[in-house]
């Protein structure tokens, strides 16, 4: 866990200070059906050493953004506005070419299920080693003696003899850690993880954060860590961005978002999440209705068919004006601040004991 | 929890494709209380090479289905000798070939006239479609329903059941598909006819259907032992058999519904393929023979005056290969529109 | 994996047996006198009967059809010779042992099948390959479209419209005939081109397309993007990664076309006028020849057997789940 | 003689003169023939039927001295290359009786007799591996052959009439099941396997009063009655010689040994056989054969339409290429007509077959019926379906061209007049016979292409005077059998016929004899009438003069009195060769090909 914490109302860290920096990400798909706008103005940073949690439903944009940093998207339907500065270098309009150069080597990615993500026809070894040899044009031989550094980092035991296994003779747990060791392997700056404990059980999943919070005080890497798992950012992350239809509805300090949420959404993500020691006569809230389409977004604020208190807006602000997202703690909410307020501590709080 | 855009939204650049977009596509819709199949509709129809091929394979089964009636109106059929009749003194030269140029085409014979014989060939190939077609129906829905019960009954019941049924559909798997067409065809047609009278069209009919059917269902019954075996382990079937509800309910209102759309685009694959090898076996000799109209045996016809008259194969050649194609092109599209995530 | 293929090779030799049982007996409820088809003019009562006792056909159907089976683990004795294991008994028509009547086609067949193969495999799976490489572009639905069309086409008809403009019209290249591979692989060549190209047209087509649509697939599975995600380049994540998933579908399927190819390209064969193993089937079927249908038959069970065993260790070979589970 | 048994579609020729002259407007593919060309061509084709008509002559001694004369212009070497649609169906002389296997015994067996043919086609039996065509004694019961020195087979083993002697026991044994029965029959009656029922593979013999060897170099056949037709009967295939050290008995079909100028070097069933030159043979011996190109491959996998495509074309192989047995296609008929350079390889002729629709008078009792169908049979339609033309000619009786003594007047039903038949006169003849409309009428057909298109035509025909045809197909390999049983249940079916030796008594008696009604016999239609069959008794011990009178006679009653089959057509012959074949011509003997005189001009 990060030391810094940042008071309330403080803007994230901006400029030199921070190694990624998206601003105004607009990522759109054509498709026969129409434009979907899968991010639409997106900003935040990230600084070497931080972690950055991004929380959001599915189809939230979280997993585009990322895979737009590392380039991943089809150009081909895809377009990208807006700017990806990493480490001072502009991304968006980078070649492919250069891209390469970065991916696995500055900017490394876990994926969210290693059992699809790792291929099945090569040695674990082989396609950690890979990587490495690519970016620092190490030997076979230095490859397969730092894949076994690796594994051995990553806590996967006899790792001399695992390393020639297969990815679908690990199980679950070591599959991931073999995925972080590949993800690290050379030593990257900017770690994205994009839900890399979905899919484990709970013992498991609290070894894997220890260990990448173990490799992140080692390596000093920045992190971005996407989840729709709440628990678990809290945990992670220093700082918390929420998203929702493509666009960021609340950021602040991971603390001070989850103690003090400003946005509907986050409060309706808050009530349907269990809690330990909750109440067990306590029903859990669900945000009622379904995520918005992409391909056409409601008017205004895109999260006011399914928000609660579109009724305290005067107007109807809600169904035909943007809220903007200010600079630093802020979420993106036709509500006053002292609105925001209230109706957490009467309406919401009490749900989440 | 898996949320689509995640897998989908992160296609490499070669690969990437529109089907993030597809998949949205789908939410966006079924907010809007589409059902999957008015929606596999609506994708369809934006296809626009699906529609076309749909129109012409529609084409071709309304041609088939009032080919009598055709006949009628252009005032020949299939059968008569035309070079036997008075009206028509001239249609074979010396050598019983037609004796208009482009194998006798005329205002008469719109598609010319068959060597040796003198009939029409443009009723012949009416006609012939129309077997081929009719055949082909009746084989894939057999195939399908044997394909459909086989498959159900060993993924639902599993255990012995499945093994022995496996076992059996691995027995017809090894025969030697064609050369079990060509050996049982003769035998098959000799099992049912009499000795004297004349084995009406219906019995060969009846022949090439039972061949056909006999090897015809084994890859379907796979497919849908397989999705059923999925199904099974699926909570809403866990739910309806713990809430009581009969094997025979289960399988009716809760799996059935899920592989209709797999059994549509697999039967699209069967119908062309079917009809492909009740023309082959008429074309190799075995399927129907004189007097019925067949399109494999104006292939085999054709061969033989290829070079004389190279007219008479040209309608039933370009005929077949534009209705493969649309067939074809209409499966690809019948396919995307039911899993946009495959292909193209 | 060596108790699995004895399993596997078990299995198929009880369904070649029962493969077997069903030709024969289903050949007998037909009426049909056999010893008719081995007398040719003179079919006079005592004729008949002394070829009926010539060729067995005077014994029970069961002891027949035991000694017919008998004679393939241990060969047989006829009165034209010794037939030496595996014997598949004597053509009624023709009085040839049945398995050197397949042997001696056999090499067309597989001349057939193996030159066809090499040609549509090479074409078929590199443009396959082009066009999901190039997805999208014009050289992708060139290849796309081209494939689709040709696919619908039949070997029947484009055939007689090749041999019409090679050989009857221009007499560039001569009538397709068979020369054996081991007299001059030139002329061997020469000889089997014009069936191969044709046959190669159609089956490039299908394998085009299902290359390009499997690659297509691969290369949305997450572990290849994890190749990229890892900075791998393109062409490597493309042919190292996409590509090794692609073969599984691809032996499959060809799996099944080699059989179907080899146990009797018949089309191929008759649009062609070539002798090979499809041709013998016909003609026996057409004269209940039973002992040769029979021959036939098994000969190309045992081909889709054999087949299906080398699939599954061609899996073996190129997915490691399969062959370490 | 032989039915046609060919696996495969039609059997053609036509007027061998008329192509040579190469002076006709033939009517090319346009098809607007004129009459005036018509008539020519069939005056020709007429006179040169004529031809074959003369009677066999005997030849003496010197006629059956080799070496045959020689061919102008023929230079030796080189292969030639025969296309065949399906493979021999037997090698062992003994078991050969359809013409294709006979075409090939001319270059690999030897008997005592054979048939020289002059340039004119003019036939002669001469002697073979007999010093001449036999001498006859006892008013033709008894015929003596002295034996030829110098004959032996490939092995170089010496033929003695021991030789002999087992060539023909042999044919009394059950190894011998498919192969003409005349000398057998005449020697020992129609059950003579019992005779000599293991053949002499038992160390049993013949008795001298029947078959006599007082020597190695002598052969007497002693006979009940007069076999004036001896010396053709033992020019057939059938009575080559096998001799005896060489007898494999079930396994000499495939590997039969070589008395003439060739012998098999390569055989592989169903596929493909090589000939190479037998060194054994001597040219000096033998009046008929030549010796000129090393070798023949032979392909029996070429179905008619290729070999005829690959001989238009003549590219490559196909220059030095021949069609053996089979003829030119008749779907490619005009195009080889129309093609000038084509034509000129191209041999034409007669074939000796008569396609008639027998009744099956078991079943079709009524004359008025069975006269009915022959009036209503539109006989230019069928030659139609088996290539038009150059396929076939209308027949206005039962004995073939090829025969002497044919008369192409002979008309009975006013065929020439109404090709296409006399429905009215047909239905008339019902009427008065009482058919009523839509009786059953079972057609049975061979299921081949040709068989099937003429099923079509006899279908609509026979329903347009109203009956009701069921056709029913039977397997082309078996359709002679299914026919051949007594008890079949068809009405109608069409046979073809020809003759063994140019003589009405292999037609006549084997197919309308009714002492020979059996099953498996010949004899289709079942005619057993009194008359005709004391004619044929009277007949068979006649000099041949006297003897073609009666034939004529018999064949007149059985066509107008009893009608046992209606006349059909005639099929003619015409094979293709390719551009590089030299002494190429129609064998009057054979009716293909004349397969002895062959060379390669450029070898």
């Amino acid at each position: 866990m990060s030391t810094l914490t940042k008071t309330e109302g403080e803007t994230a860290p901006t400029g030199p200070e921070s190694f990624l920096s998206v601003s105004d990400l607009r990522v759109r798909f054509s498709t026969e059906d129409g434009i979907v706008k899968a991010v639409d103005g997106l900003s935040f940073d990230v600084a070497r050493g931080r972690t950055l949690g991004i929380v959001g439903e599915s189809g939230s944009g979280k997993s585009v953004t990322n895979l737009t940093v590392l380039g991943l998207h089809n150009p081909k339907n895809t377009t990208v506005e807006g700017e990806i500065v990493l480490d001072g270098k502009e991304l968006v309009t980078a070649t492919e070419k250069e891209m390469e150069k970065l991916r696995g080597n500055k900017v490394a990615m876990i994926f969210q299920d290693p059992l699809t993500a790792l291929s099945p026809y090569y040695t674990v070894g082989r396609q950690i080693a890979e990587p490495f040899m690519k970016h620092t044009g190490a030997s076979k031989k230095e490859a397969r003696a730092r894949a076994i550094e690796m594994l051995t980092k990553v806590g996967i035991p006899q790792p001399k003899s695992r390393v020639d296994d297969y990815p679908h003779q690990f199980s679950g747990g070591m599959r991931q850690r073999a995925m972080i060791a590949m993800a690290l392997v050379c030593d990257p700056d900017l770690l994205i993880a994009d839900e890399p404990t979905t899919a484990l059980d709970v013992t498991v999943q609290a070894q894997i954060l220890d260990l990448l919070k173990d490799l992140q005080q080692e390596f000093g890497s920045a992190i971005v860590f996407i989840t729709h798992d709440l628990g678990v950012i809290s945990e992670m992350a220093d700082d918390l961005l929420v998203m929702y239809a493509g666009r960021a509805v609340e950021r602040g300090s991971t603390a001070e978002v989850l103690r003090r949420p400003r946005h509907p959404y986050t409060w309706g993500l808050l009530s349907s999440m269990p809690r330990l020691g909750g109440s067990i006569d306590q029903a859990l809230t669900p945000i009622p209705g379904t995520p918005p389409s992409l391909l056409n977004p409601p008017s205004g604020c895109p999260f006011h068919p399914r928000c609660a208190f579109t009724g305290e807006v005067p107007g109807d602000r809600c169904s035909t004006e943007r809220p903007p997202l200010g600079e630093g703690r802020a979420a993106a909410c036709h509500l006053t601040a002292e609105q925001k307020q209230t109706f957490f501590i009467d309406k919401i709080q009490p749900r989440l004991r | 929890m898996t949320s689509p855009i995640d897998i989908e939204g992160s296609g490499t650049s070669a690969a990437a494709d529109d089907a993030p977009d597809r998949v949205k596509a789908v939410e966006t819709k079924s907010h809007e209380g589409r059902s999957p199949g008015q929606l596999m509709w609506l994708r369809f129809k934006r296809d626009r090479t699906g529609v076309v091929s749909a129109c012409v394979v529609i084409l071709y089964f309304l041609v088939s289905a009032l080919a009598p009636l055709i006949a009628k109106l252009y005032g020949k059929d299939p059968y008569t000798l035309y070079a036997q009749e008075p009206e028509y003194p001239f249609l074979l030269d010396d050598f019983a070939m037609p004796t208009g140029s482009f194998g006798g085409m005329s205002g008469d014979f719109w598609f010319g006239v068959e060597p040796k014989l003198g009939r029409d060939v443009f009723t012949m190939l009416l006609y012939g479609m129309r077997t081929s077609l009719y055949m082909a129906v009746v084989v894939t829905l057999l195939c399908v329903v044997t394909g459909v019960i086989i498959g159900m009954v060993s993924g639902f019941f599993g255990g012995r059941v499945d093994y022995w049924l496996g076992r059996i559909t691995d027995f017809f798997l090894a025969f030697p598909q064609q050369l079990f067409f060509i050996a049982f065809m003769p035998v098959v047609t000799a099992m049912f006819v009499s000795p004297q009278d004349e084995t009406p069209t219906y019995l060969r009919a009846v022949a090439i259907t039972l061949v056909m059917w006999f090897l015809g269902w084994m890859g379907l019954a796979r497919l849908v032992r397989s999705s059923v075996l999925t199904l099974r382990e699926r909570e809403f079937v866990e739910a309806a058999k713990v809430s009581g509800a009969s094997p025979w309910r289960i399988v009716r209102k809760e799996i059935l519904p899920n592989i209709v759309t797999p059994i549509l685009v697999q039967a699209t694959y069967i119908l062309p393929s079917t009809i492909l090898s009740i023309a082959f076996l008429s074309y190799i000799g075995v399927g129907f023979v004189e007097p019925t109209p067949d399109w494999g045996r104006m292939f085999a016809i054709g061969a033989d005056v290829y070079e004389q008259d190279p007219m008479f194969m040209f309608f039933p050649g370009v005929a077949l290969v534009v209705f493969v194609l649309s067939f074809n092109l209409l499966g690809d599209s019948v396919r995307d529109a039911f899993d946009p995530k495959t292909g193209r | 994996m060596l108790q699995f293929l004895v399993r596997r090779l078990i299995g198929a030799v009880v369904i070649m047996f029962l493969i077997g049982a069903f030709t024969f007996f289903l050949f007998y409820t037909i009426p049909q006198d056999f010893a008719e088809l081995s007398c040719g003019k003179n079919c006079s009562p005592e004729n008949i009967a002394v070829i009926r006792e010539n060729l067995g056909l005077d014994k029970p159907i069961t002891a027949q059809f035991w000694e017919f089976m008998t004679g393939i683990v241990a060969g047989r004795d006829f009165a034209q010779g010794h037939c030496s294991a595996p014997c598949l008994g004597m053509s009624f028509d023709s009085g040839e042992f049945v398995w050197d009547s397949i042997m001696d086609r056999f090499p067309l067949t597989l001349s057939l099948t193996v030159g066809g193969l090499v040609i549509f495999l090479i074409l078929g799976l590199g443009s396959g390959l082009l066009a999901a490489w190039k997805r999208g572009t014009a050289a992708d639905k060139l290849v796309s479209g081209a494939s689709i069309v040709l696919s619908s086409f039949q070997i029947y008809f484009l055939g007689p419209i090749v041999l019409g403009i090679l050989v009857y019209q221009s007499g560039i290249m001569e009538n397709p005939s068979y020369k054996p591979f081991t007299e001059n692989p030139v002329t061997w060549a020469i000889g089997l081109l014009i069936p191969w190209l044709v046959m190669a047209t159609i089956f490039t087509a299908q394998y085009t397309r299902m290359s390009r649509s499997t690659m297509i697939e691969q290369l949305q599975e997450e572990h290849v993007r994890t190749a990229r995600a890892k900075g791998m380049k393109q062409r490597y994540v493309f042919f190292r990664y996409a590509w090794r998933g692609s073969l599984i579908p691809i032996v499959t399927i060809l799996g099944m076309d080699l059989s179907a190819l080899l146990s009797g390209a018949v089309v191929t064969e008759f649009t062609f006028d070539l002798a090979g193993i499809g041709r013998l089937a016909v003609d026996s079927s057409l004269t209940k020849d039973l002992p040769v249908t029979m021959g036939v038959m098994l000969f190309g069970a045992f081909f889709i057997l054999l087949l299906n065993i080398l699939v599954d260790l061609a899996y073996a070979y190129i997915d490691p789940r399969v062959r370490l589970s | 003689m032989k039915p046609i048994r060919k696996r495969t579609t039609s059997t053609t020729r036509a007027i061998a003169v008329a192509i040579m002259a190469g002076t006709l407007v033939l009517a090319g593919c346009s098809g607007d023939s004129d009459g005036g060309s018509k008539g020519k061509s069939d005056a020709k084709g007429q006179k040169d039927a004529a031809k074959q008509q003369d009677p066999v002559a005997y030849g003496d001694a010197a006629a059956s001295n080799g070496p045959a004369e020689e061919v102008p212009g023929a230079k030796p070497g080189g292969f030639i290359n025969v296309y065949m649609q399906s493979d021999l169906t037997h090698m062992d002389p003994g078991q050969i009786y359809v013409s294709d296997a006979g075409q090939f015994a001319n270059l690999v067996h030897r008997g005592l007799t054979n048939f020289q043919e002059d340039e004119e086609g003019n036939l002669t039996v001469v002697g073979d591996i007999a010093t001449d065509s036999g001498q006859s004694s006892d008013g033709g019961k008894t015929w003596t052959f002295k034996l030829k020195d110098g004959i032996k087979d490939d092995q170089g083993n010496p033929i003695t009439s021991k030789d002999v002697r087992h060539t023909i026991e042999r044919l009394y044994s059950k190894v011998i099941f498919d192969g003409p029965t005349f000398v057998q029959s005449w020697l020992s009656g129609n059950d003579y396997r019992k005779a000599l029922p293991d053949g002499p593979y038992k160390g049993k013999h013949l008795p001298d009063s029947v078959l006599e060897t007082p020597d190695d170099k002598t052969v007497v056949f002693h006979f009940s009655q007069p076999r004036q037709d001896l010396p053709q009967a033992l020019a057939m295939a059938g009575y080559a010689i096998v001799p005896e050290k060489r007898d494999t008995k079930e396994k000499y079909d495939d590997a039969p040994a070589a008395l003439g100028p060739y012998k098999i070097a390569e055989y592989k069933p169903g596929k493909s056989m090589k000939l190479v030159k037998n060194d054994q043979w001597d040219p000096k011996t033998d009046s008929v054969r030549h010796q000129y190109v090393d070798g023949y491959n032979f392909t029996s996998t070429i179905d008619q339409a290729s070999q005829t495509k690959r001989l238009m074309a003549d590219q490559g192989e196909a220059k030095n290429a021949i069609q053996f047995t089979d003829s030119v296609d008749p779907a490619q008929m005009s195009a080889v007509i129309g093609d000038a350079s084509a034509k000129k390889r191209t041999i034409q002729g007669y074939q000796p077959y008569v396609w008639q629709l027998t009744f099956n008078l078991d079943r079709m009792k009524d004359k008025k019926i069975r006269d009915a169908i022959t009036y209503a049979i539109p006989n230019q339609s069928m030659v139609q379906a088996d290539g038009g033309r150059y396929g076939g000619e209308v027949a206005g009786g039962l004995l073939a061209p090829t025969l002497p003594n044919f008369d192409p007047k002979y008309d009975p039903f006013g065929k020439l007049k109404k090709p296409n038949g006399d429905p009215e006169m047909a239905k008339k003849l019902l009427k008065e016979a009482g058919v009523e409309e839509g009786t059953k009428l079972t057609y049975a057909y061979s299921n081949t292409p040709r068989g099937q298109a003429q099923m079509l035509i006899i279908k609509d025909a026979l329903n347009k005077i109203g009956f009701d045809v069921q056709a029913k197909e039977i397997d082309r390999a078996s359709f002679y059998e299914q026919v051949g049983k007594l008890k079949n249940p068809y009405d109608l079916y069409m046979t073809g016929w020809g003759q063994d030796w140019p003589s009405a008594s292999t037609v006549i008696t084997p197919v309308y004899d009714g002492e020979l009604v059996a099953d498996g016999g010949s004899n289709y239609s079942h005619i057993d009438d009194p008359q005709v069959n004391e004619m044929i008794k009277k007949a068979l011990t006649q000099q041949p003069e006297e003897a073609a009178k009666t034939w004529e006679q018999a064949h007149h009653r059985i066509v107008e009195e009893i009608n046992p089959a209606a006349p059909v057509y005639y099929s003619k012959q015409i094979q293709l060769y390719g551009s590089n074949i030299g002494g190429a011509r129609y064998s009057n003997e054979s009716s293909y090909i004349d397969i002895n005189d062959l060379f390669l001009k450029q070898p």
